[in-house]
């Protein structure tokens, strides 16, 4: 069975880097199983419900919250537009009212932790990630070394970076780049070789 | 009126410099003029220069809201050069070049036209063809130009980042030897001296705030000092063409947009060129005094502030250190910006409008300031004759009627594009 | 000059081992690069600008002019550093700079002689030269110029450094450290607001620092810092400037993080650049001292007075022994009187004739010489003062009566105070007059979220500025939305009573007549005197901007910082208004120089921009692919085999497709999911041609106009199901095509019921083309693909490689060929795939070199047509286009111009000889001369390895009806003059028969 | 740095964006095929001192066009709508 391969595959090298001391930072990445867009027009949120309801989700969140229901979570990334990971094939949803988009291969997760986590996101991109403005369940979009992505705040100090797959190595490389003051440590690479089961 | 020169100089020396006499009169204004200039930067005064030069016509004020060269002949990054390509473009500025050539001399004031050349960087293949064709194009029109592979313009610009490191590797260069400098508030100033000295009134202080009218036909001028009244009016306000037409009921093909102009503080003579980065909107010199003077893109939105944002101050300063990486620890020292008077496809206007007795001249995009002698002396024609020189035939308003657009970059009505 | 043996805010448990021009200084921990030289003795620092003067420290601060040396060498070497500011550090080397041969021995010195011909804007009068249409004369001077102009010596050495951006938000933002700012962030932080607060010095405490130790005001800073530190709203940056205010209430500030030792430590940064967004701030950036006007006044020894007191609380030099304190203000009586305390002599010549009482006491129970209505006229002296020529001034600083010399080595004045409003200024314009301390401060306008305290809105008195502080950051906390309440401001301390007042608005001491008793400078780094203002005023140069830009008068490094008011006092006298009226130039960004290094962050080199890559990119390296920039991609460029160079590698490549099989990665095309009940309707308006009837399963190759009827793009559309289209575009306009479609859709045809969502990072693209592809492609997928199966522009799905794979039958190449759609995690599993069962077939992998060369001998358009400015005729689509139907740029594309026959269309060129012609060169007719330009020009060329000769395509005039025909092909820049027959741009297989086979 | 206040995101950097165009001008219909419609609407501007009103796109977003009042004297930014709903809004504010 083939196996998809993370744009990271080769770049991703374990091991402690930057300066001396504490670890600041974690950085690594993690497996996106089933990603896909679901959007519509007048009426979305009518389309979208027995969709949502059938993965136990309520009504696909906020802008800013995100909204999780077991291995499944979905991010309202527009006023008709939901992006929702660890979905099912969702093809067959598709109707007048409503259209379904596979994104599975065109997103990398970037896992990020440690106390200086904020700190770096806050070199990075233009929006506020203190505690205060940024607290776990809460996602934005902007932009990172000129590419706009996703993050989602997954716990106090830890944070899912969705990246577009093509950009994937510019943005890791900016983030080591850029989290060399903090010293950081590069988890041991389990998920660059994403198993999944082959799309049909 | 003194004649500047060596010794000139030296005589006022020993006088202690107490006898030097006004650069320009500060008269009163006539009650009717048969031309009054709206604006006072290097076009209205080039152009009130070549209308009494060439011309004869020498009852003409140039009225300035502020004072003479302080809008954008004052704020930009004072090159000179003649690479364009587009037919309707090429010769007219390479008419300009060739006044500037001769500039100083003529206006007996030194404008500092310094010839030390301008490479344009390429870094893809297919930036090198554009080249090759732009390069061809001014050849074939009797203007220098020259195509350098990067082994030559690494032999003559080793400062440049020629490593692997660099994003946007250096594949080559277009080069034009007659390109350089001109120091620009110079070029305001003795344009004002050789057109005061002509017997033309300059006005400073003094704004336009609306016209005359005889019927449909423009008849002068309203300024906050009161009524001035002209056979013909001709507008020179780069960036607030669009105001000044709307006054007249015009709508023109016209963005303003803010373009920022940074200079570092002043070292020792590091760069002795004009070097345009291809990768990204950059460009920069040496000034005279030791400054590094570096130009960047526009800041993207319609602004009549004179005042930049930051963003464009990081990629304008990112794209110095991309381009040659020495520069990091060198300081900035000042950066400022002005309103460019953008037009839709990147190209300017001399012209009558279809407002009897207003004639317009602007959209300079940022091509202004290389323009300044050929703008005045073509406008200057325009203004005398009633009819456009063939070197600004082109420059009209209903080109985007016809689509003869002149667009030398190819990216379409997007004035911030240019 | 001496460092005293006790007192001072310096660490003489910590000394430094530090060189100035290979002279070691006394230093310690504590001290800068100017204390340090004060201490060593180091009068003579520095050379000015134009005249080559001697110039000495003038001040202790960031308006220093005068005191500007190299700092550090090798990589780190830096340029134009102000002593002044420069920590003291153990190993630091500087160097003086813009003097030759030696800094007391300089031969640029001479123009010091010459001056009166460097008189205002001399360059503007001279060197113009005698030759007509000439510059040479002119650029033979100015190489002299610059060498002698410029001045410190900059580095063609890369920084070793590391640099970093930070964004920041905060409720409030105080800028400055001292007794203002701190009560400011106070009361904000007593509130509950989050506070920023920034010190461009080290150390807090502002004009405190001045103060003598174990005055009143260190316990009261101590307490300030102590109650700031324990609350966690608070956060203060110390060595942080902040150098400019913008738009959006947005700050940028740069922390010197490492600048105040040898070398950072590893991974760790030199500066950080900070973009700060508050809510509200408060600019307590206190008053810099102002110069008085003088002959010599630039002579080293001539000092403002409160920096040699400042030198003497906080360094513990006396930085003279025979001292002449000259003043029109009060503040400098408390100079005088520390001076006097600490041994040394002082004459104190006030120019106003009756000092209020407490001044006169302060300055006598000290013992210091006092002479009301007295002024320094000039300082003697060369590279050291040695005397002071005093004389009784009237109210306007005119001598009356006689001058008598006294010995002197050190002259320290005060012009009363300008405060700092640059930030101010920057955002909101002009600052206003305030006439009591004769300076510009902010108009006080409550709802500026940015305002002023202390002595930078020129408060008179310590009450004052701890109240102004106080209160500004309390409403500043109150506005930001605060929760709490500031509670009352703190208590003041005993210091000196007199702060910044009692002014007496005269600056420059002159003969009865009116004269200056030598050179009196306004403007000391770039060597703007008197004598030039009063001549710019001659020649009608009157305005402040004139004035500045005529005589260069506060465009140095210190950006008018201290000449600015004596300047306008000047010109209001010559213009006979007052100094409001004459007005004021506007402050710049940045308020201090910054590195470059700083703002730019980590985005250099390699990262300048980001980069895209294709899933498939690495196995591209690993097989020796020679890559290639495409916009922000980096694509196979074609694949040496051995030494290949890239002509025999592509010609090698493309020959190859068309024998055997190739396949080259297409990932980085543009791909857009159109999906939608209103889909085709969509299509039918943004492409030129019909979408209705392209059934399931089908594709379609087409065309997109500008709005001005331009052609934007092409590509090919598949329709894989009821609504759901797949678009492909070129590589170069995905990102435009995709913002075109949304602002089509979400503003002008809200009707649709469409979206378009970018699919490009979703598939890996692979093309395989050639005879052999079929029976490939059927080998690895097992699929049939016969003719019948999947004819062209038909697709299908298959397995490859046990992935599920989109198989678009089409040709950009002219041979049979596909385009292979593959999920991106499986794009490199499927190329291997391919590859490793392409053995059997020959197959190889092409770059984007061959690839243009199969295209052009098609006839296919790419980026060198599709340049903007060619129209769906000039590149022979019109056929596309759909008359029934109204598309994008349907209407704009009859214009006249657009329509002109005469119009360049494309056309094919057979070049004759064996060297091909070059992408850019000239087309002209056989006879014509080869001037102006031209009939058309050549956009791509290629050797065409099918057709076994150099072939083009090329834009023509008239081309369709010039076929046959011979032109000249004209590469000037390239020297070189080939002719070509002009023939159909299908050179290859115009039916298309091996396509459709 | 002007800071918009999208809808969808909430304040942002101007970065995150990219400029559109005048808005004030709207698009003549498809079938319109009056010539000096489309030139106005594609090259003629009025290019105000003041409040404008124009497009941004906040492509580093959530990738929706908005229409935003921005006074091109003092950078200082009016209402902010998405594209979509910004002729309703205009009708509202004009009630």
């Amino acid at each position: 069975m083939a196996e998809a391969l993370s744009p990271l595959h080769h770049t991703i090298t374990p091991g402690r880097y930057g300066v001396a001391g504490d670890v600041g930072i974690t950085l690594g990445t993690r497996q996106i199983a089933g990603l896909w867009q679901i959007a519509g027009w007048q009426g979305f949120d009518r389309a979208a419900a027995p969709v949502l309801a059938a993965m136990g989700l309520h009504d696909g969140g906020s802008y800013r919250r995100a909204e999780q229901a077991g291995a499944v979570t979905a991010w309202r990334i527009a006023p008709d537009k939901i992006l929702i990971e660890g979905a099912p094939d969702l093809s067959a949803h598709s109707s007048d009212d409503l259209v379904t988009l596979d994104l599975g291969h065109a997103r990398t997760a970037i896992t990020l932790g440690g106390a200086a986590a904020r700190d770096l996101l806050m070199q990075l991109c233009a929006v506020d990630c203190s505690a205060a403005a940024f607290a776990p369940g809460a996602f934005i979009q902007t932009g990172i070394h000129h590419v706009g992505v996703l993050i989602h705040c997954t716990g106090p100090d830890s944070f899912d970076i969705l990246v577009p797959g093509t950009w994937a190595e510019t943005i890791w490389e900016a983030l080591h780049h850029n989290a060399l003051p903090h010293g950081y440590e590069v988890s041991a690479d389990n998920n660059s070789r994403i198993s999944r089961t082959n799309p049909t | 009126m003194t004649k500047y020169s060596a010794f000139s100089l030296v005589r006022h020396a020993l006088s202690g410099n107490r006898n030097w006499t006004r650069a320009w009169r500060d008269p009163e204004s006539k009650p009717a003029y048969d031309v009054v200039i709206v604006g006072g930067g290097g076009h209205g005064l080039a152009t009130a220069y070549y209308l009494a030069k060439e011309h004869g016509i020498t009852n003409v004020a140039v009225v300035e809201k502020g004072w003479l060269g302080g809008g954008n002949t004052g704020r930009n990054t004072t090159i000179v050069r003649s690479n364009y390509m587009m037919p309707g473009n090429t010769m007219f500025y390479e008419r300009s070049m060739q006044l500037w050539e001769d500039l100083s001399q003529d206006l007996n004031y030194n404008v500092m036209i310094s010839q030390r050349g301008q490479y344009n960087l390429c870094h893809s293949p297919g930036q090198m063809d554009a080249a090759r064709r732009r390069g061809n194009v001014m050849r074939a029109n009797g203007i220098d130009a020259e195509l350098f592979d990067r082994a030559e313009v690494k032999r003559r610009l080793p400062y440049l980042d020629y490593s692997d490191k660099a994003r946007f590797p250096i594949h080559g260069a277009i080069y034009q030897s007659r390109a350089g400098t001109a120091r620009h508030d110079a070029v305001a100033w003795g344009f004002a001296r050789g057109a005061d000295r002509r017997g033309v009134d300059i006005l400073q202080q003094r704004e336009v705030t609306g016209y005359l009218w005889d019927g449909g036909r423009i008849a002068g001028v309203q300024t906050s000092q009161g009524e001035i009244r002209a056979k013909k009016v001709a507008l020179c306000v780069a960036g607030h063409s669009g105001h000044l037409a709307q006054m007249a009921g015009l709508r023109l093909p016209i963005e303003t947009h803010c373009l920022q102009a940074f200079v570092t503080e002043p070292y020792k003579p590091l760069v002795d060129t004009v070097i345009s980065f291809g990768a990204a909107h950059f460009y920069l010199s040496q000034s005279d005094k030791g400054g590094l003077v570096l130009g960047g893109d526009l800041d993207m939105y319609n602004s009549y502030a004179q005042k930049g944002g930051l963003p464009i101050v990081e990629h304008t300063l990112a794209s110095a250190k991309a381009l040659m990486p020495c520069m990091s620890r060198l300081k900035l020292l000042r950066h400022w910006a002005g309103v460019m008077d953008m037009s839709m496809d990147g190209s300017p206007f001399i012209t009558k409008t279809p407002v009897e007795g207003l004639y317009l001249n602007g959209g300079w995009n940022y091509g202004g300031f290389k323009a300044t002698p050929a703008s005045g002396w073509c406008f200057a024609y325009t203004i005398a004759r009633d009819a456009p020189h063939k070197d600004n035939a082109e420059f009209t308003l209903e080109r985007f009627n016809r689509g003869y657009q002149i667009d030398e970059k190819g990216v379409g009505p997007q004035p911030n594009a240019h | 000059m001496k460092r005293l043996p006790s007192g001072g805010r310096i660490d003489r448990s910590a000394p430094l081992n530090i060189r100035f021009d290979g002279r070691t200084l006394p230093a310690f921990r504590g001290d800068t690069l100017s204390s340090a030289m004060l201490a060593g003795g180091v009068s003579l620092v520095g050379r000015s600008f134009k005249y080559h003067r001697p110039r000495g420290i003038y001040s202790a601060g960031v308006e220093e002019p005068g005191a500007m040396v190299h700092l550090r060498d090798g990589p780190r070497h830096e340029p134009n550093v102000r002593a002044t500011v420069a920590e003291a550090f153990d190993g630091l080397v500087a160097t003086s700079q813009n003097a030759w041969p030696s800094l007391s021995f300089d031969i640029g010195a001479v123009n010091n002689w010459l001056g009166p011909f460097f008189s205002a804007g001399f360059y503007y009068k001279t060197f113009i030269g005698p030759f007509r249409r000439s510059t040479w004369f002119w650029m033979m001077c100015e190489t002299f110029i610059r060498k002698a102009a410029g001045m410190g010596r900059a580095s063609y050495m890369e920084d070793p450094d590391q640099y970093e951006k930070r964004n920041a938000f905060c409720d409030v933002l105080v800028i400055g450290g001292g007794v203002a700012g701190l009560s400011a962030a106070l009361a904000a932080g007593r509130a509950g607001a989050q506070v920023l607060l920034v010190e461009q010095d080290f150390e807090l405490g502002g004009a405190v620092l001045s103060d003598p130790v174990g005055s009143a005001g260190d316990d009261w800073v101590a307490r300030a810092r102590a109650e700031l530190q324990a609350l966690d709203t608070v956060r203060i940056l110390t060595r942080t400037t902040a150098f400019g205010a913008y738009d959006g209430d947005t700050y940028g500030l740069v922390e010197r993080v490492s600048d105040h030792v040898k070398v950072p430590v590893a991974h760790q940064l030199r500066q950080r650049y900070w973009l700060v967004r508050a809510k509200r701030a408060v600019m307590a950036t206190g008053a810099i001292e102002r110069p008085l006007v003088f002959g010599g006044n630039d002579t080293p020894g001539v000092m403002l007075a409160e920096s040699v007191r400042s030198y003497l609380n906080r360094f513990a030099v006396l930085a003279g022994q025979t001292i002449v304190v000259a003043t029109n203000n009060n503040s400098a009586y408390a100079a005088a009187a520390d001076l006097a305390g600490a041994g040394a002599d002082v004459t104190l010549a006030d120019m106003r004739t009756t000092p209020p009482v407490e001044a006169r006491t302060l300055a006598e129970t000290a013992g210091v010489r006092l002479l009301p209505g007295h002024g320094v006229i000039e300082a003697r002296g060369g590279k050291r003062v040695t005397g002071a020529r005093l004389v009784p001034v009237d109210g306007t600083g005119r001598a009356q009566g006689a001058t008598q010399t006294v010995k002197a080595d050190m002259i320290a004045v005060s012009g009363g105070w300008t405060p700092v409003v640059h930030l101010w200024s920057q955002r909101y314009g002009k600052p206003v007059f305030h006439g009591e301390g004769a300076c510009f401060i902010p108009d006080g306008q409550d709802s500026h979220p940015l305002q002023g305290a202390g002595t930078a809105m020129a408060a008179a008195s310590l009450s004052e500025v701890i109240a102004q502080g106080f209160d500004r950051g309390a409403e500043a906390a109150q506005a930001a939305g605060a929760p709490g309440d500031a509670g009352k401001a703190p208590d003041g301390f005993a210091c000196r009573p007199f702060w910044q007042n009692g002014l007496h608005p005269a600056w420059a001491v002159l003969t009865a007549q009116g004269k200056t008793l030598g050179k009196a400078f306004v403007d000391f780094q770039h060597d703007v005197k008197i004598s030039d203002i009063d001549q710019a005023h001659l020649e009608g140069y009157v305005s402040v901007e004139h004035l500045k830009r005529y005589t260069t008068l506060g465009m140095a490094t210190d950006q008018g910082k201290l000449s600015n008011v004596n300047a306008l006092s000047r010109m209001a006298e010559l213009r006979g208004k007052a100094i409001p009226d004459v007005g004021t130039t506007t402050f710049r960004p940045p308020f201090t120089p910054i590195s470059i290094g700083s703002l730019v962050g980590h985005e250099h080199g390699r990262h300048f921009r980001p980069t895209r890559l294709s899933p498939i990119h690495q196995w591209h390296v690993e097989h020796g692919a020679r890559m290639t920039e495409a916009g922000a991609w980096m694509r196979p460029w074609y694949y040496p085999q051995y030494a290949e160079d890239l002509c025999t590698a592509y010609i090698r490549e493309a020959a190859h497709v068309r024998a055997h099989v190739g396949m080259v990665d297409v990932s980085t095309l543009g791909k857009i999911a159109v999906q939608g009940p209103d889909a085709a309707e969509f299509l039918n308006r943004i492409y030129v041609n019909g979408w209705k009837t392209l059934a399931v399963g089908r594709l379609r190759y087409g065309v997109m106009l500008r709005e001005d009827g331009f052609v934007l793009d092409d590509g090919a559309t598949a329709r894989l199901g009821a609504q759901d289209y797949f678009m492909s575009t070129t590589t170069a306009n995905a990102a435009k095509v995709l913002a075109f479609a949304e602002h089509l859709l979400q503003t002008a045809w809200k009707d649709l019921r469409v979206h378009v969502t970018t699919v490009t990072d979703q598939w890996a693209a692979i093309a395989v083309a050639g005879p052999k592809a079929r029976a490939l492609l059927a080998k690895v997928s097992g699929a049939d693909l016969g003719p019948g199966a999947l004819p062209n522009n038909h697709l299908t799905h298959a397995m490859i490689g046990g992935v599920q794979v989109r198989i678009h039958r089409m040709s950009y190449s002219g041979e049979l060929a596909y385009e292979i759609y593959v999920p991106a995690g499986y794009g490199r599993h499927v190329w291997q795939a391919l590859h490793d069962a392409g053995g059997a077939f020959d197959l190889r992998p092409y770059g984007t070199e061959a690839m243009g060369a199969l295209r052009i001998e098609k006839g296919h358009v790419a980026g060198p047509e599709l340049d903007g400015r060619t129209t769906l005729k000039d590149l022979g689509l019109e056929g596309f286009a759909s008359s029934k139907k109204p598309f994008v740029g349907s209407v704009l594309q009859q214009r006249p111009v657009l329509e002109d026959p005469q119009r360049p269309t494309l056309v094919g060129l057979e070049i004759e000889g064996d060297t091909g012609a070059k992408p850019g060169a000239l087309l002209y007719a056989a006879k014509a001369d080869a001037k102006g330009h031209g009939d058309g020009w050549v956009s791509s060329t290629t050797y065409s390895p099918a057709l076994g000769r150099y072939i083009a395509m090329g834009l023509l005039k008239n081309g369709r009806t010039r076929k046959g025909d011979v032109v000249r092909v004209e590469d000037f820049v390239g020297g070189q003059s080939l002719t070509a027959r002009v023939v159909s741009h299908h050179f290859f297989d115009p039916e298309g028969e091996r396509k459709n086979g | 740095m002007i800071r918009i206040d999208c809808p969808v995101c909430g304040l942002r950097d101007e970065t995150e964006f990219t400029y559109g165009a005048d808005a004030s001008v709207t698009r003549p219909a498809m079938e319109d095929t009056g010539m000096q419609h489309w030139v106005d609407y594609v090259f003629n501007r009025d290019n105000p001192r003041g409040w404008h009103r124009e497009y941004w796109h906040h492509v580093q977003g959530c990738r929706q066009w908005l229409v935003l009042e921005r006074n091109t004297l003092t950078h200082q930014i009016g209402t902010c709508h998405l594209a979509r709903d910004a002729d309703l809004a205009v009708k509202e504010a004009a009630k």
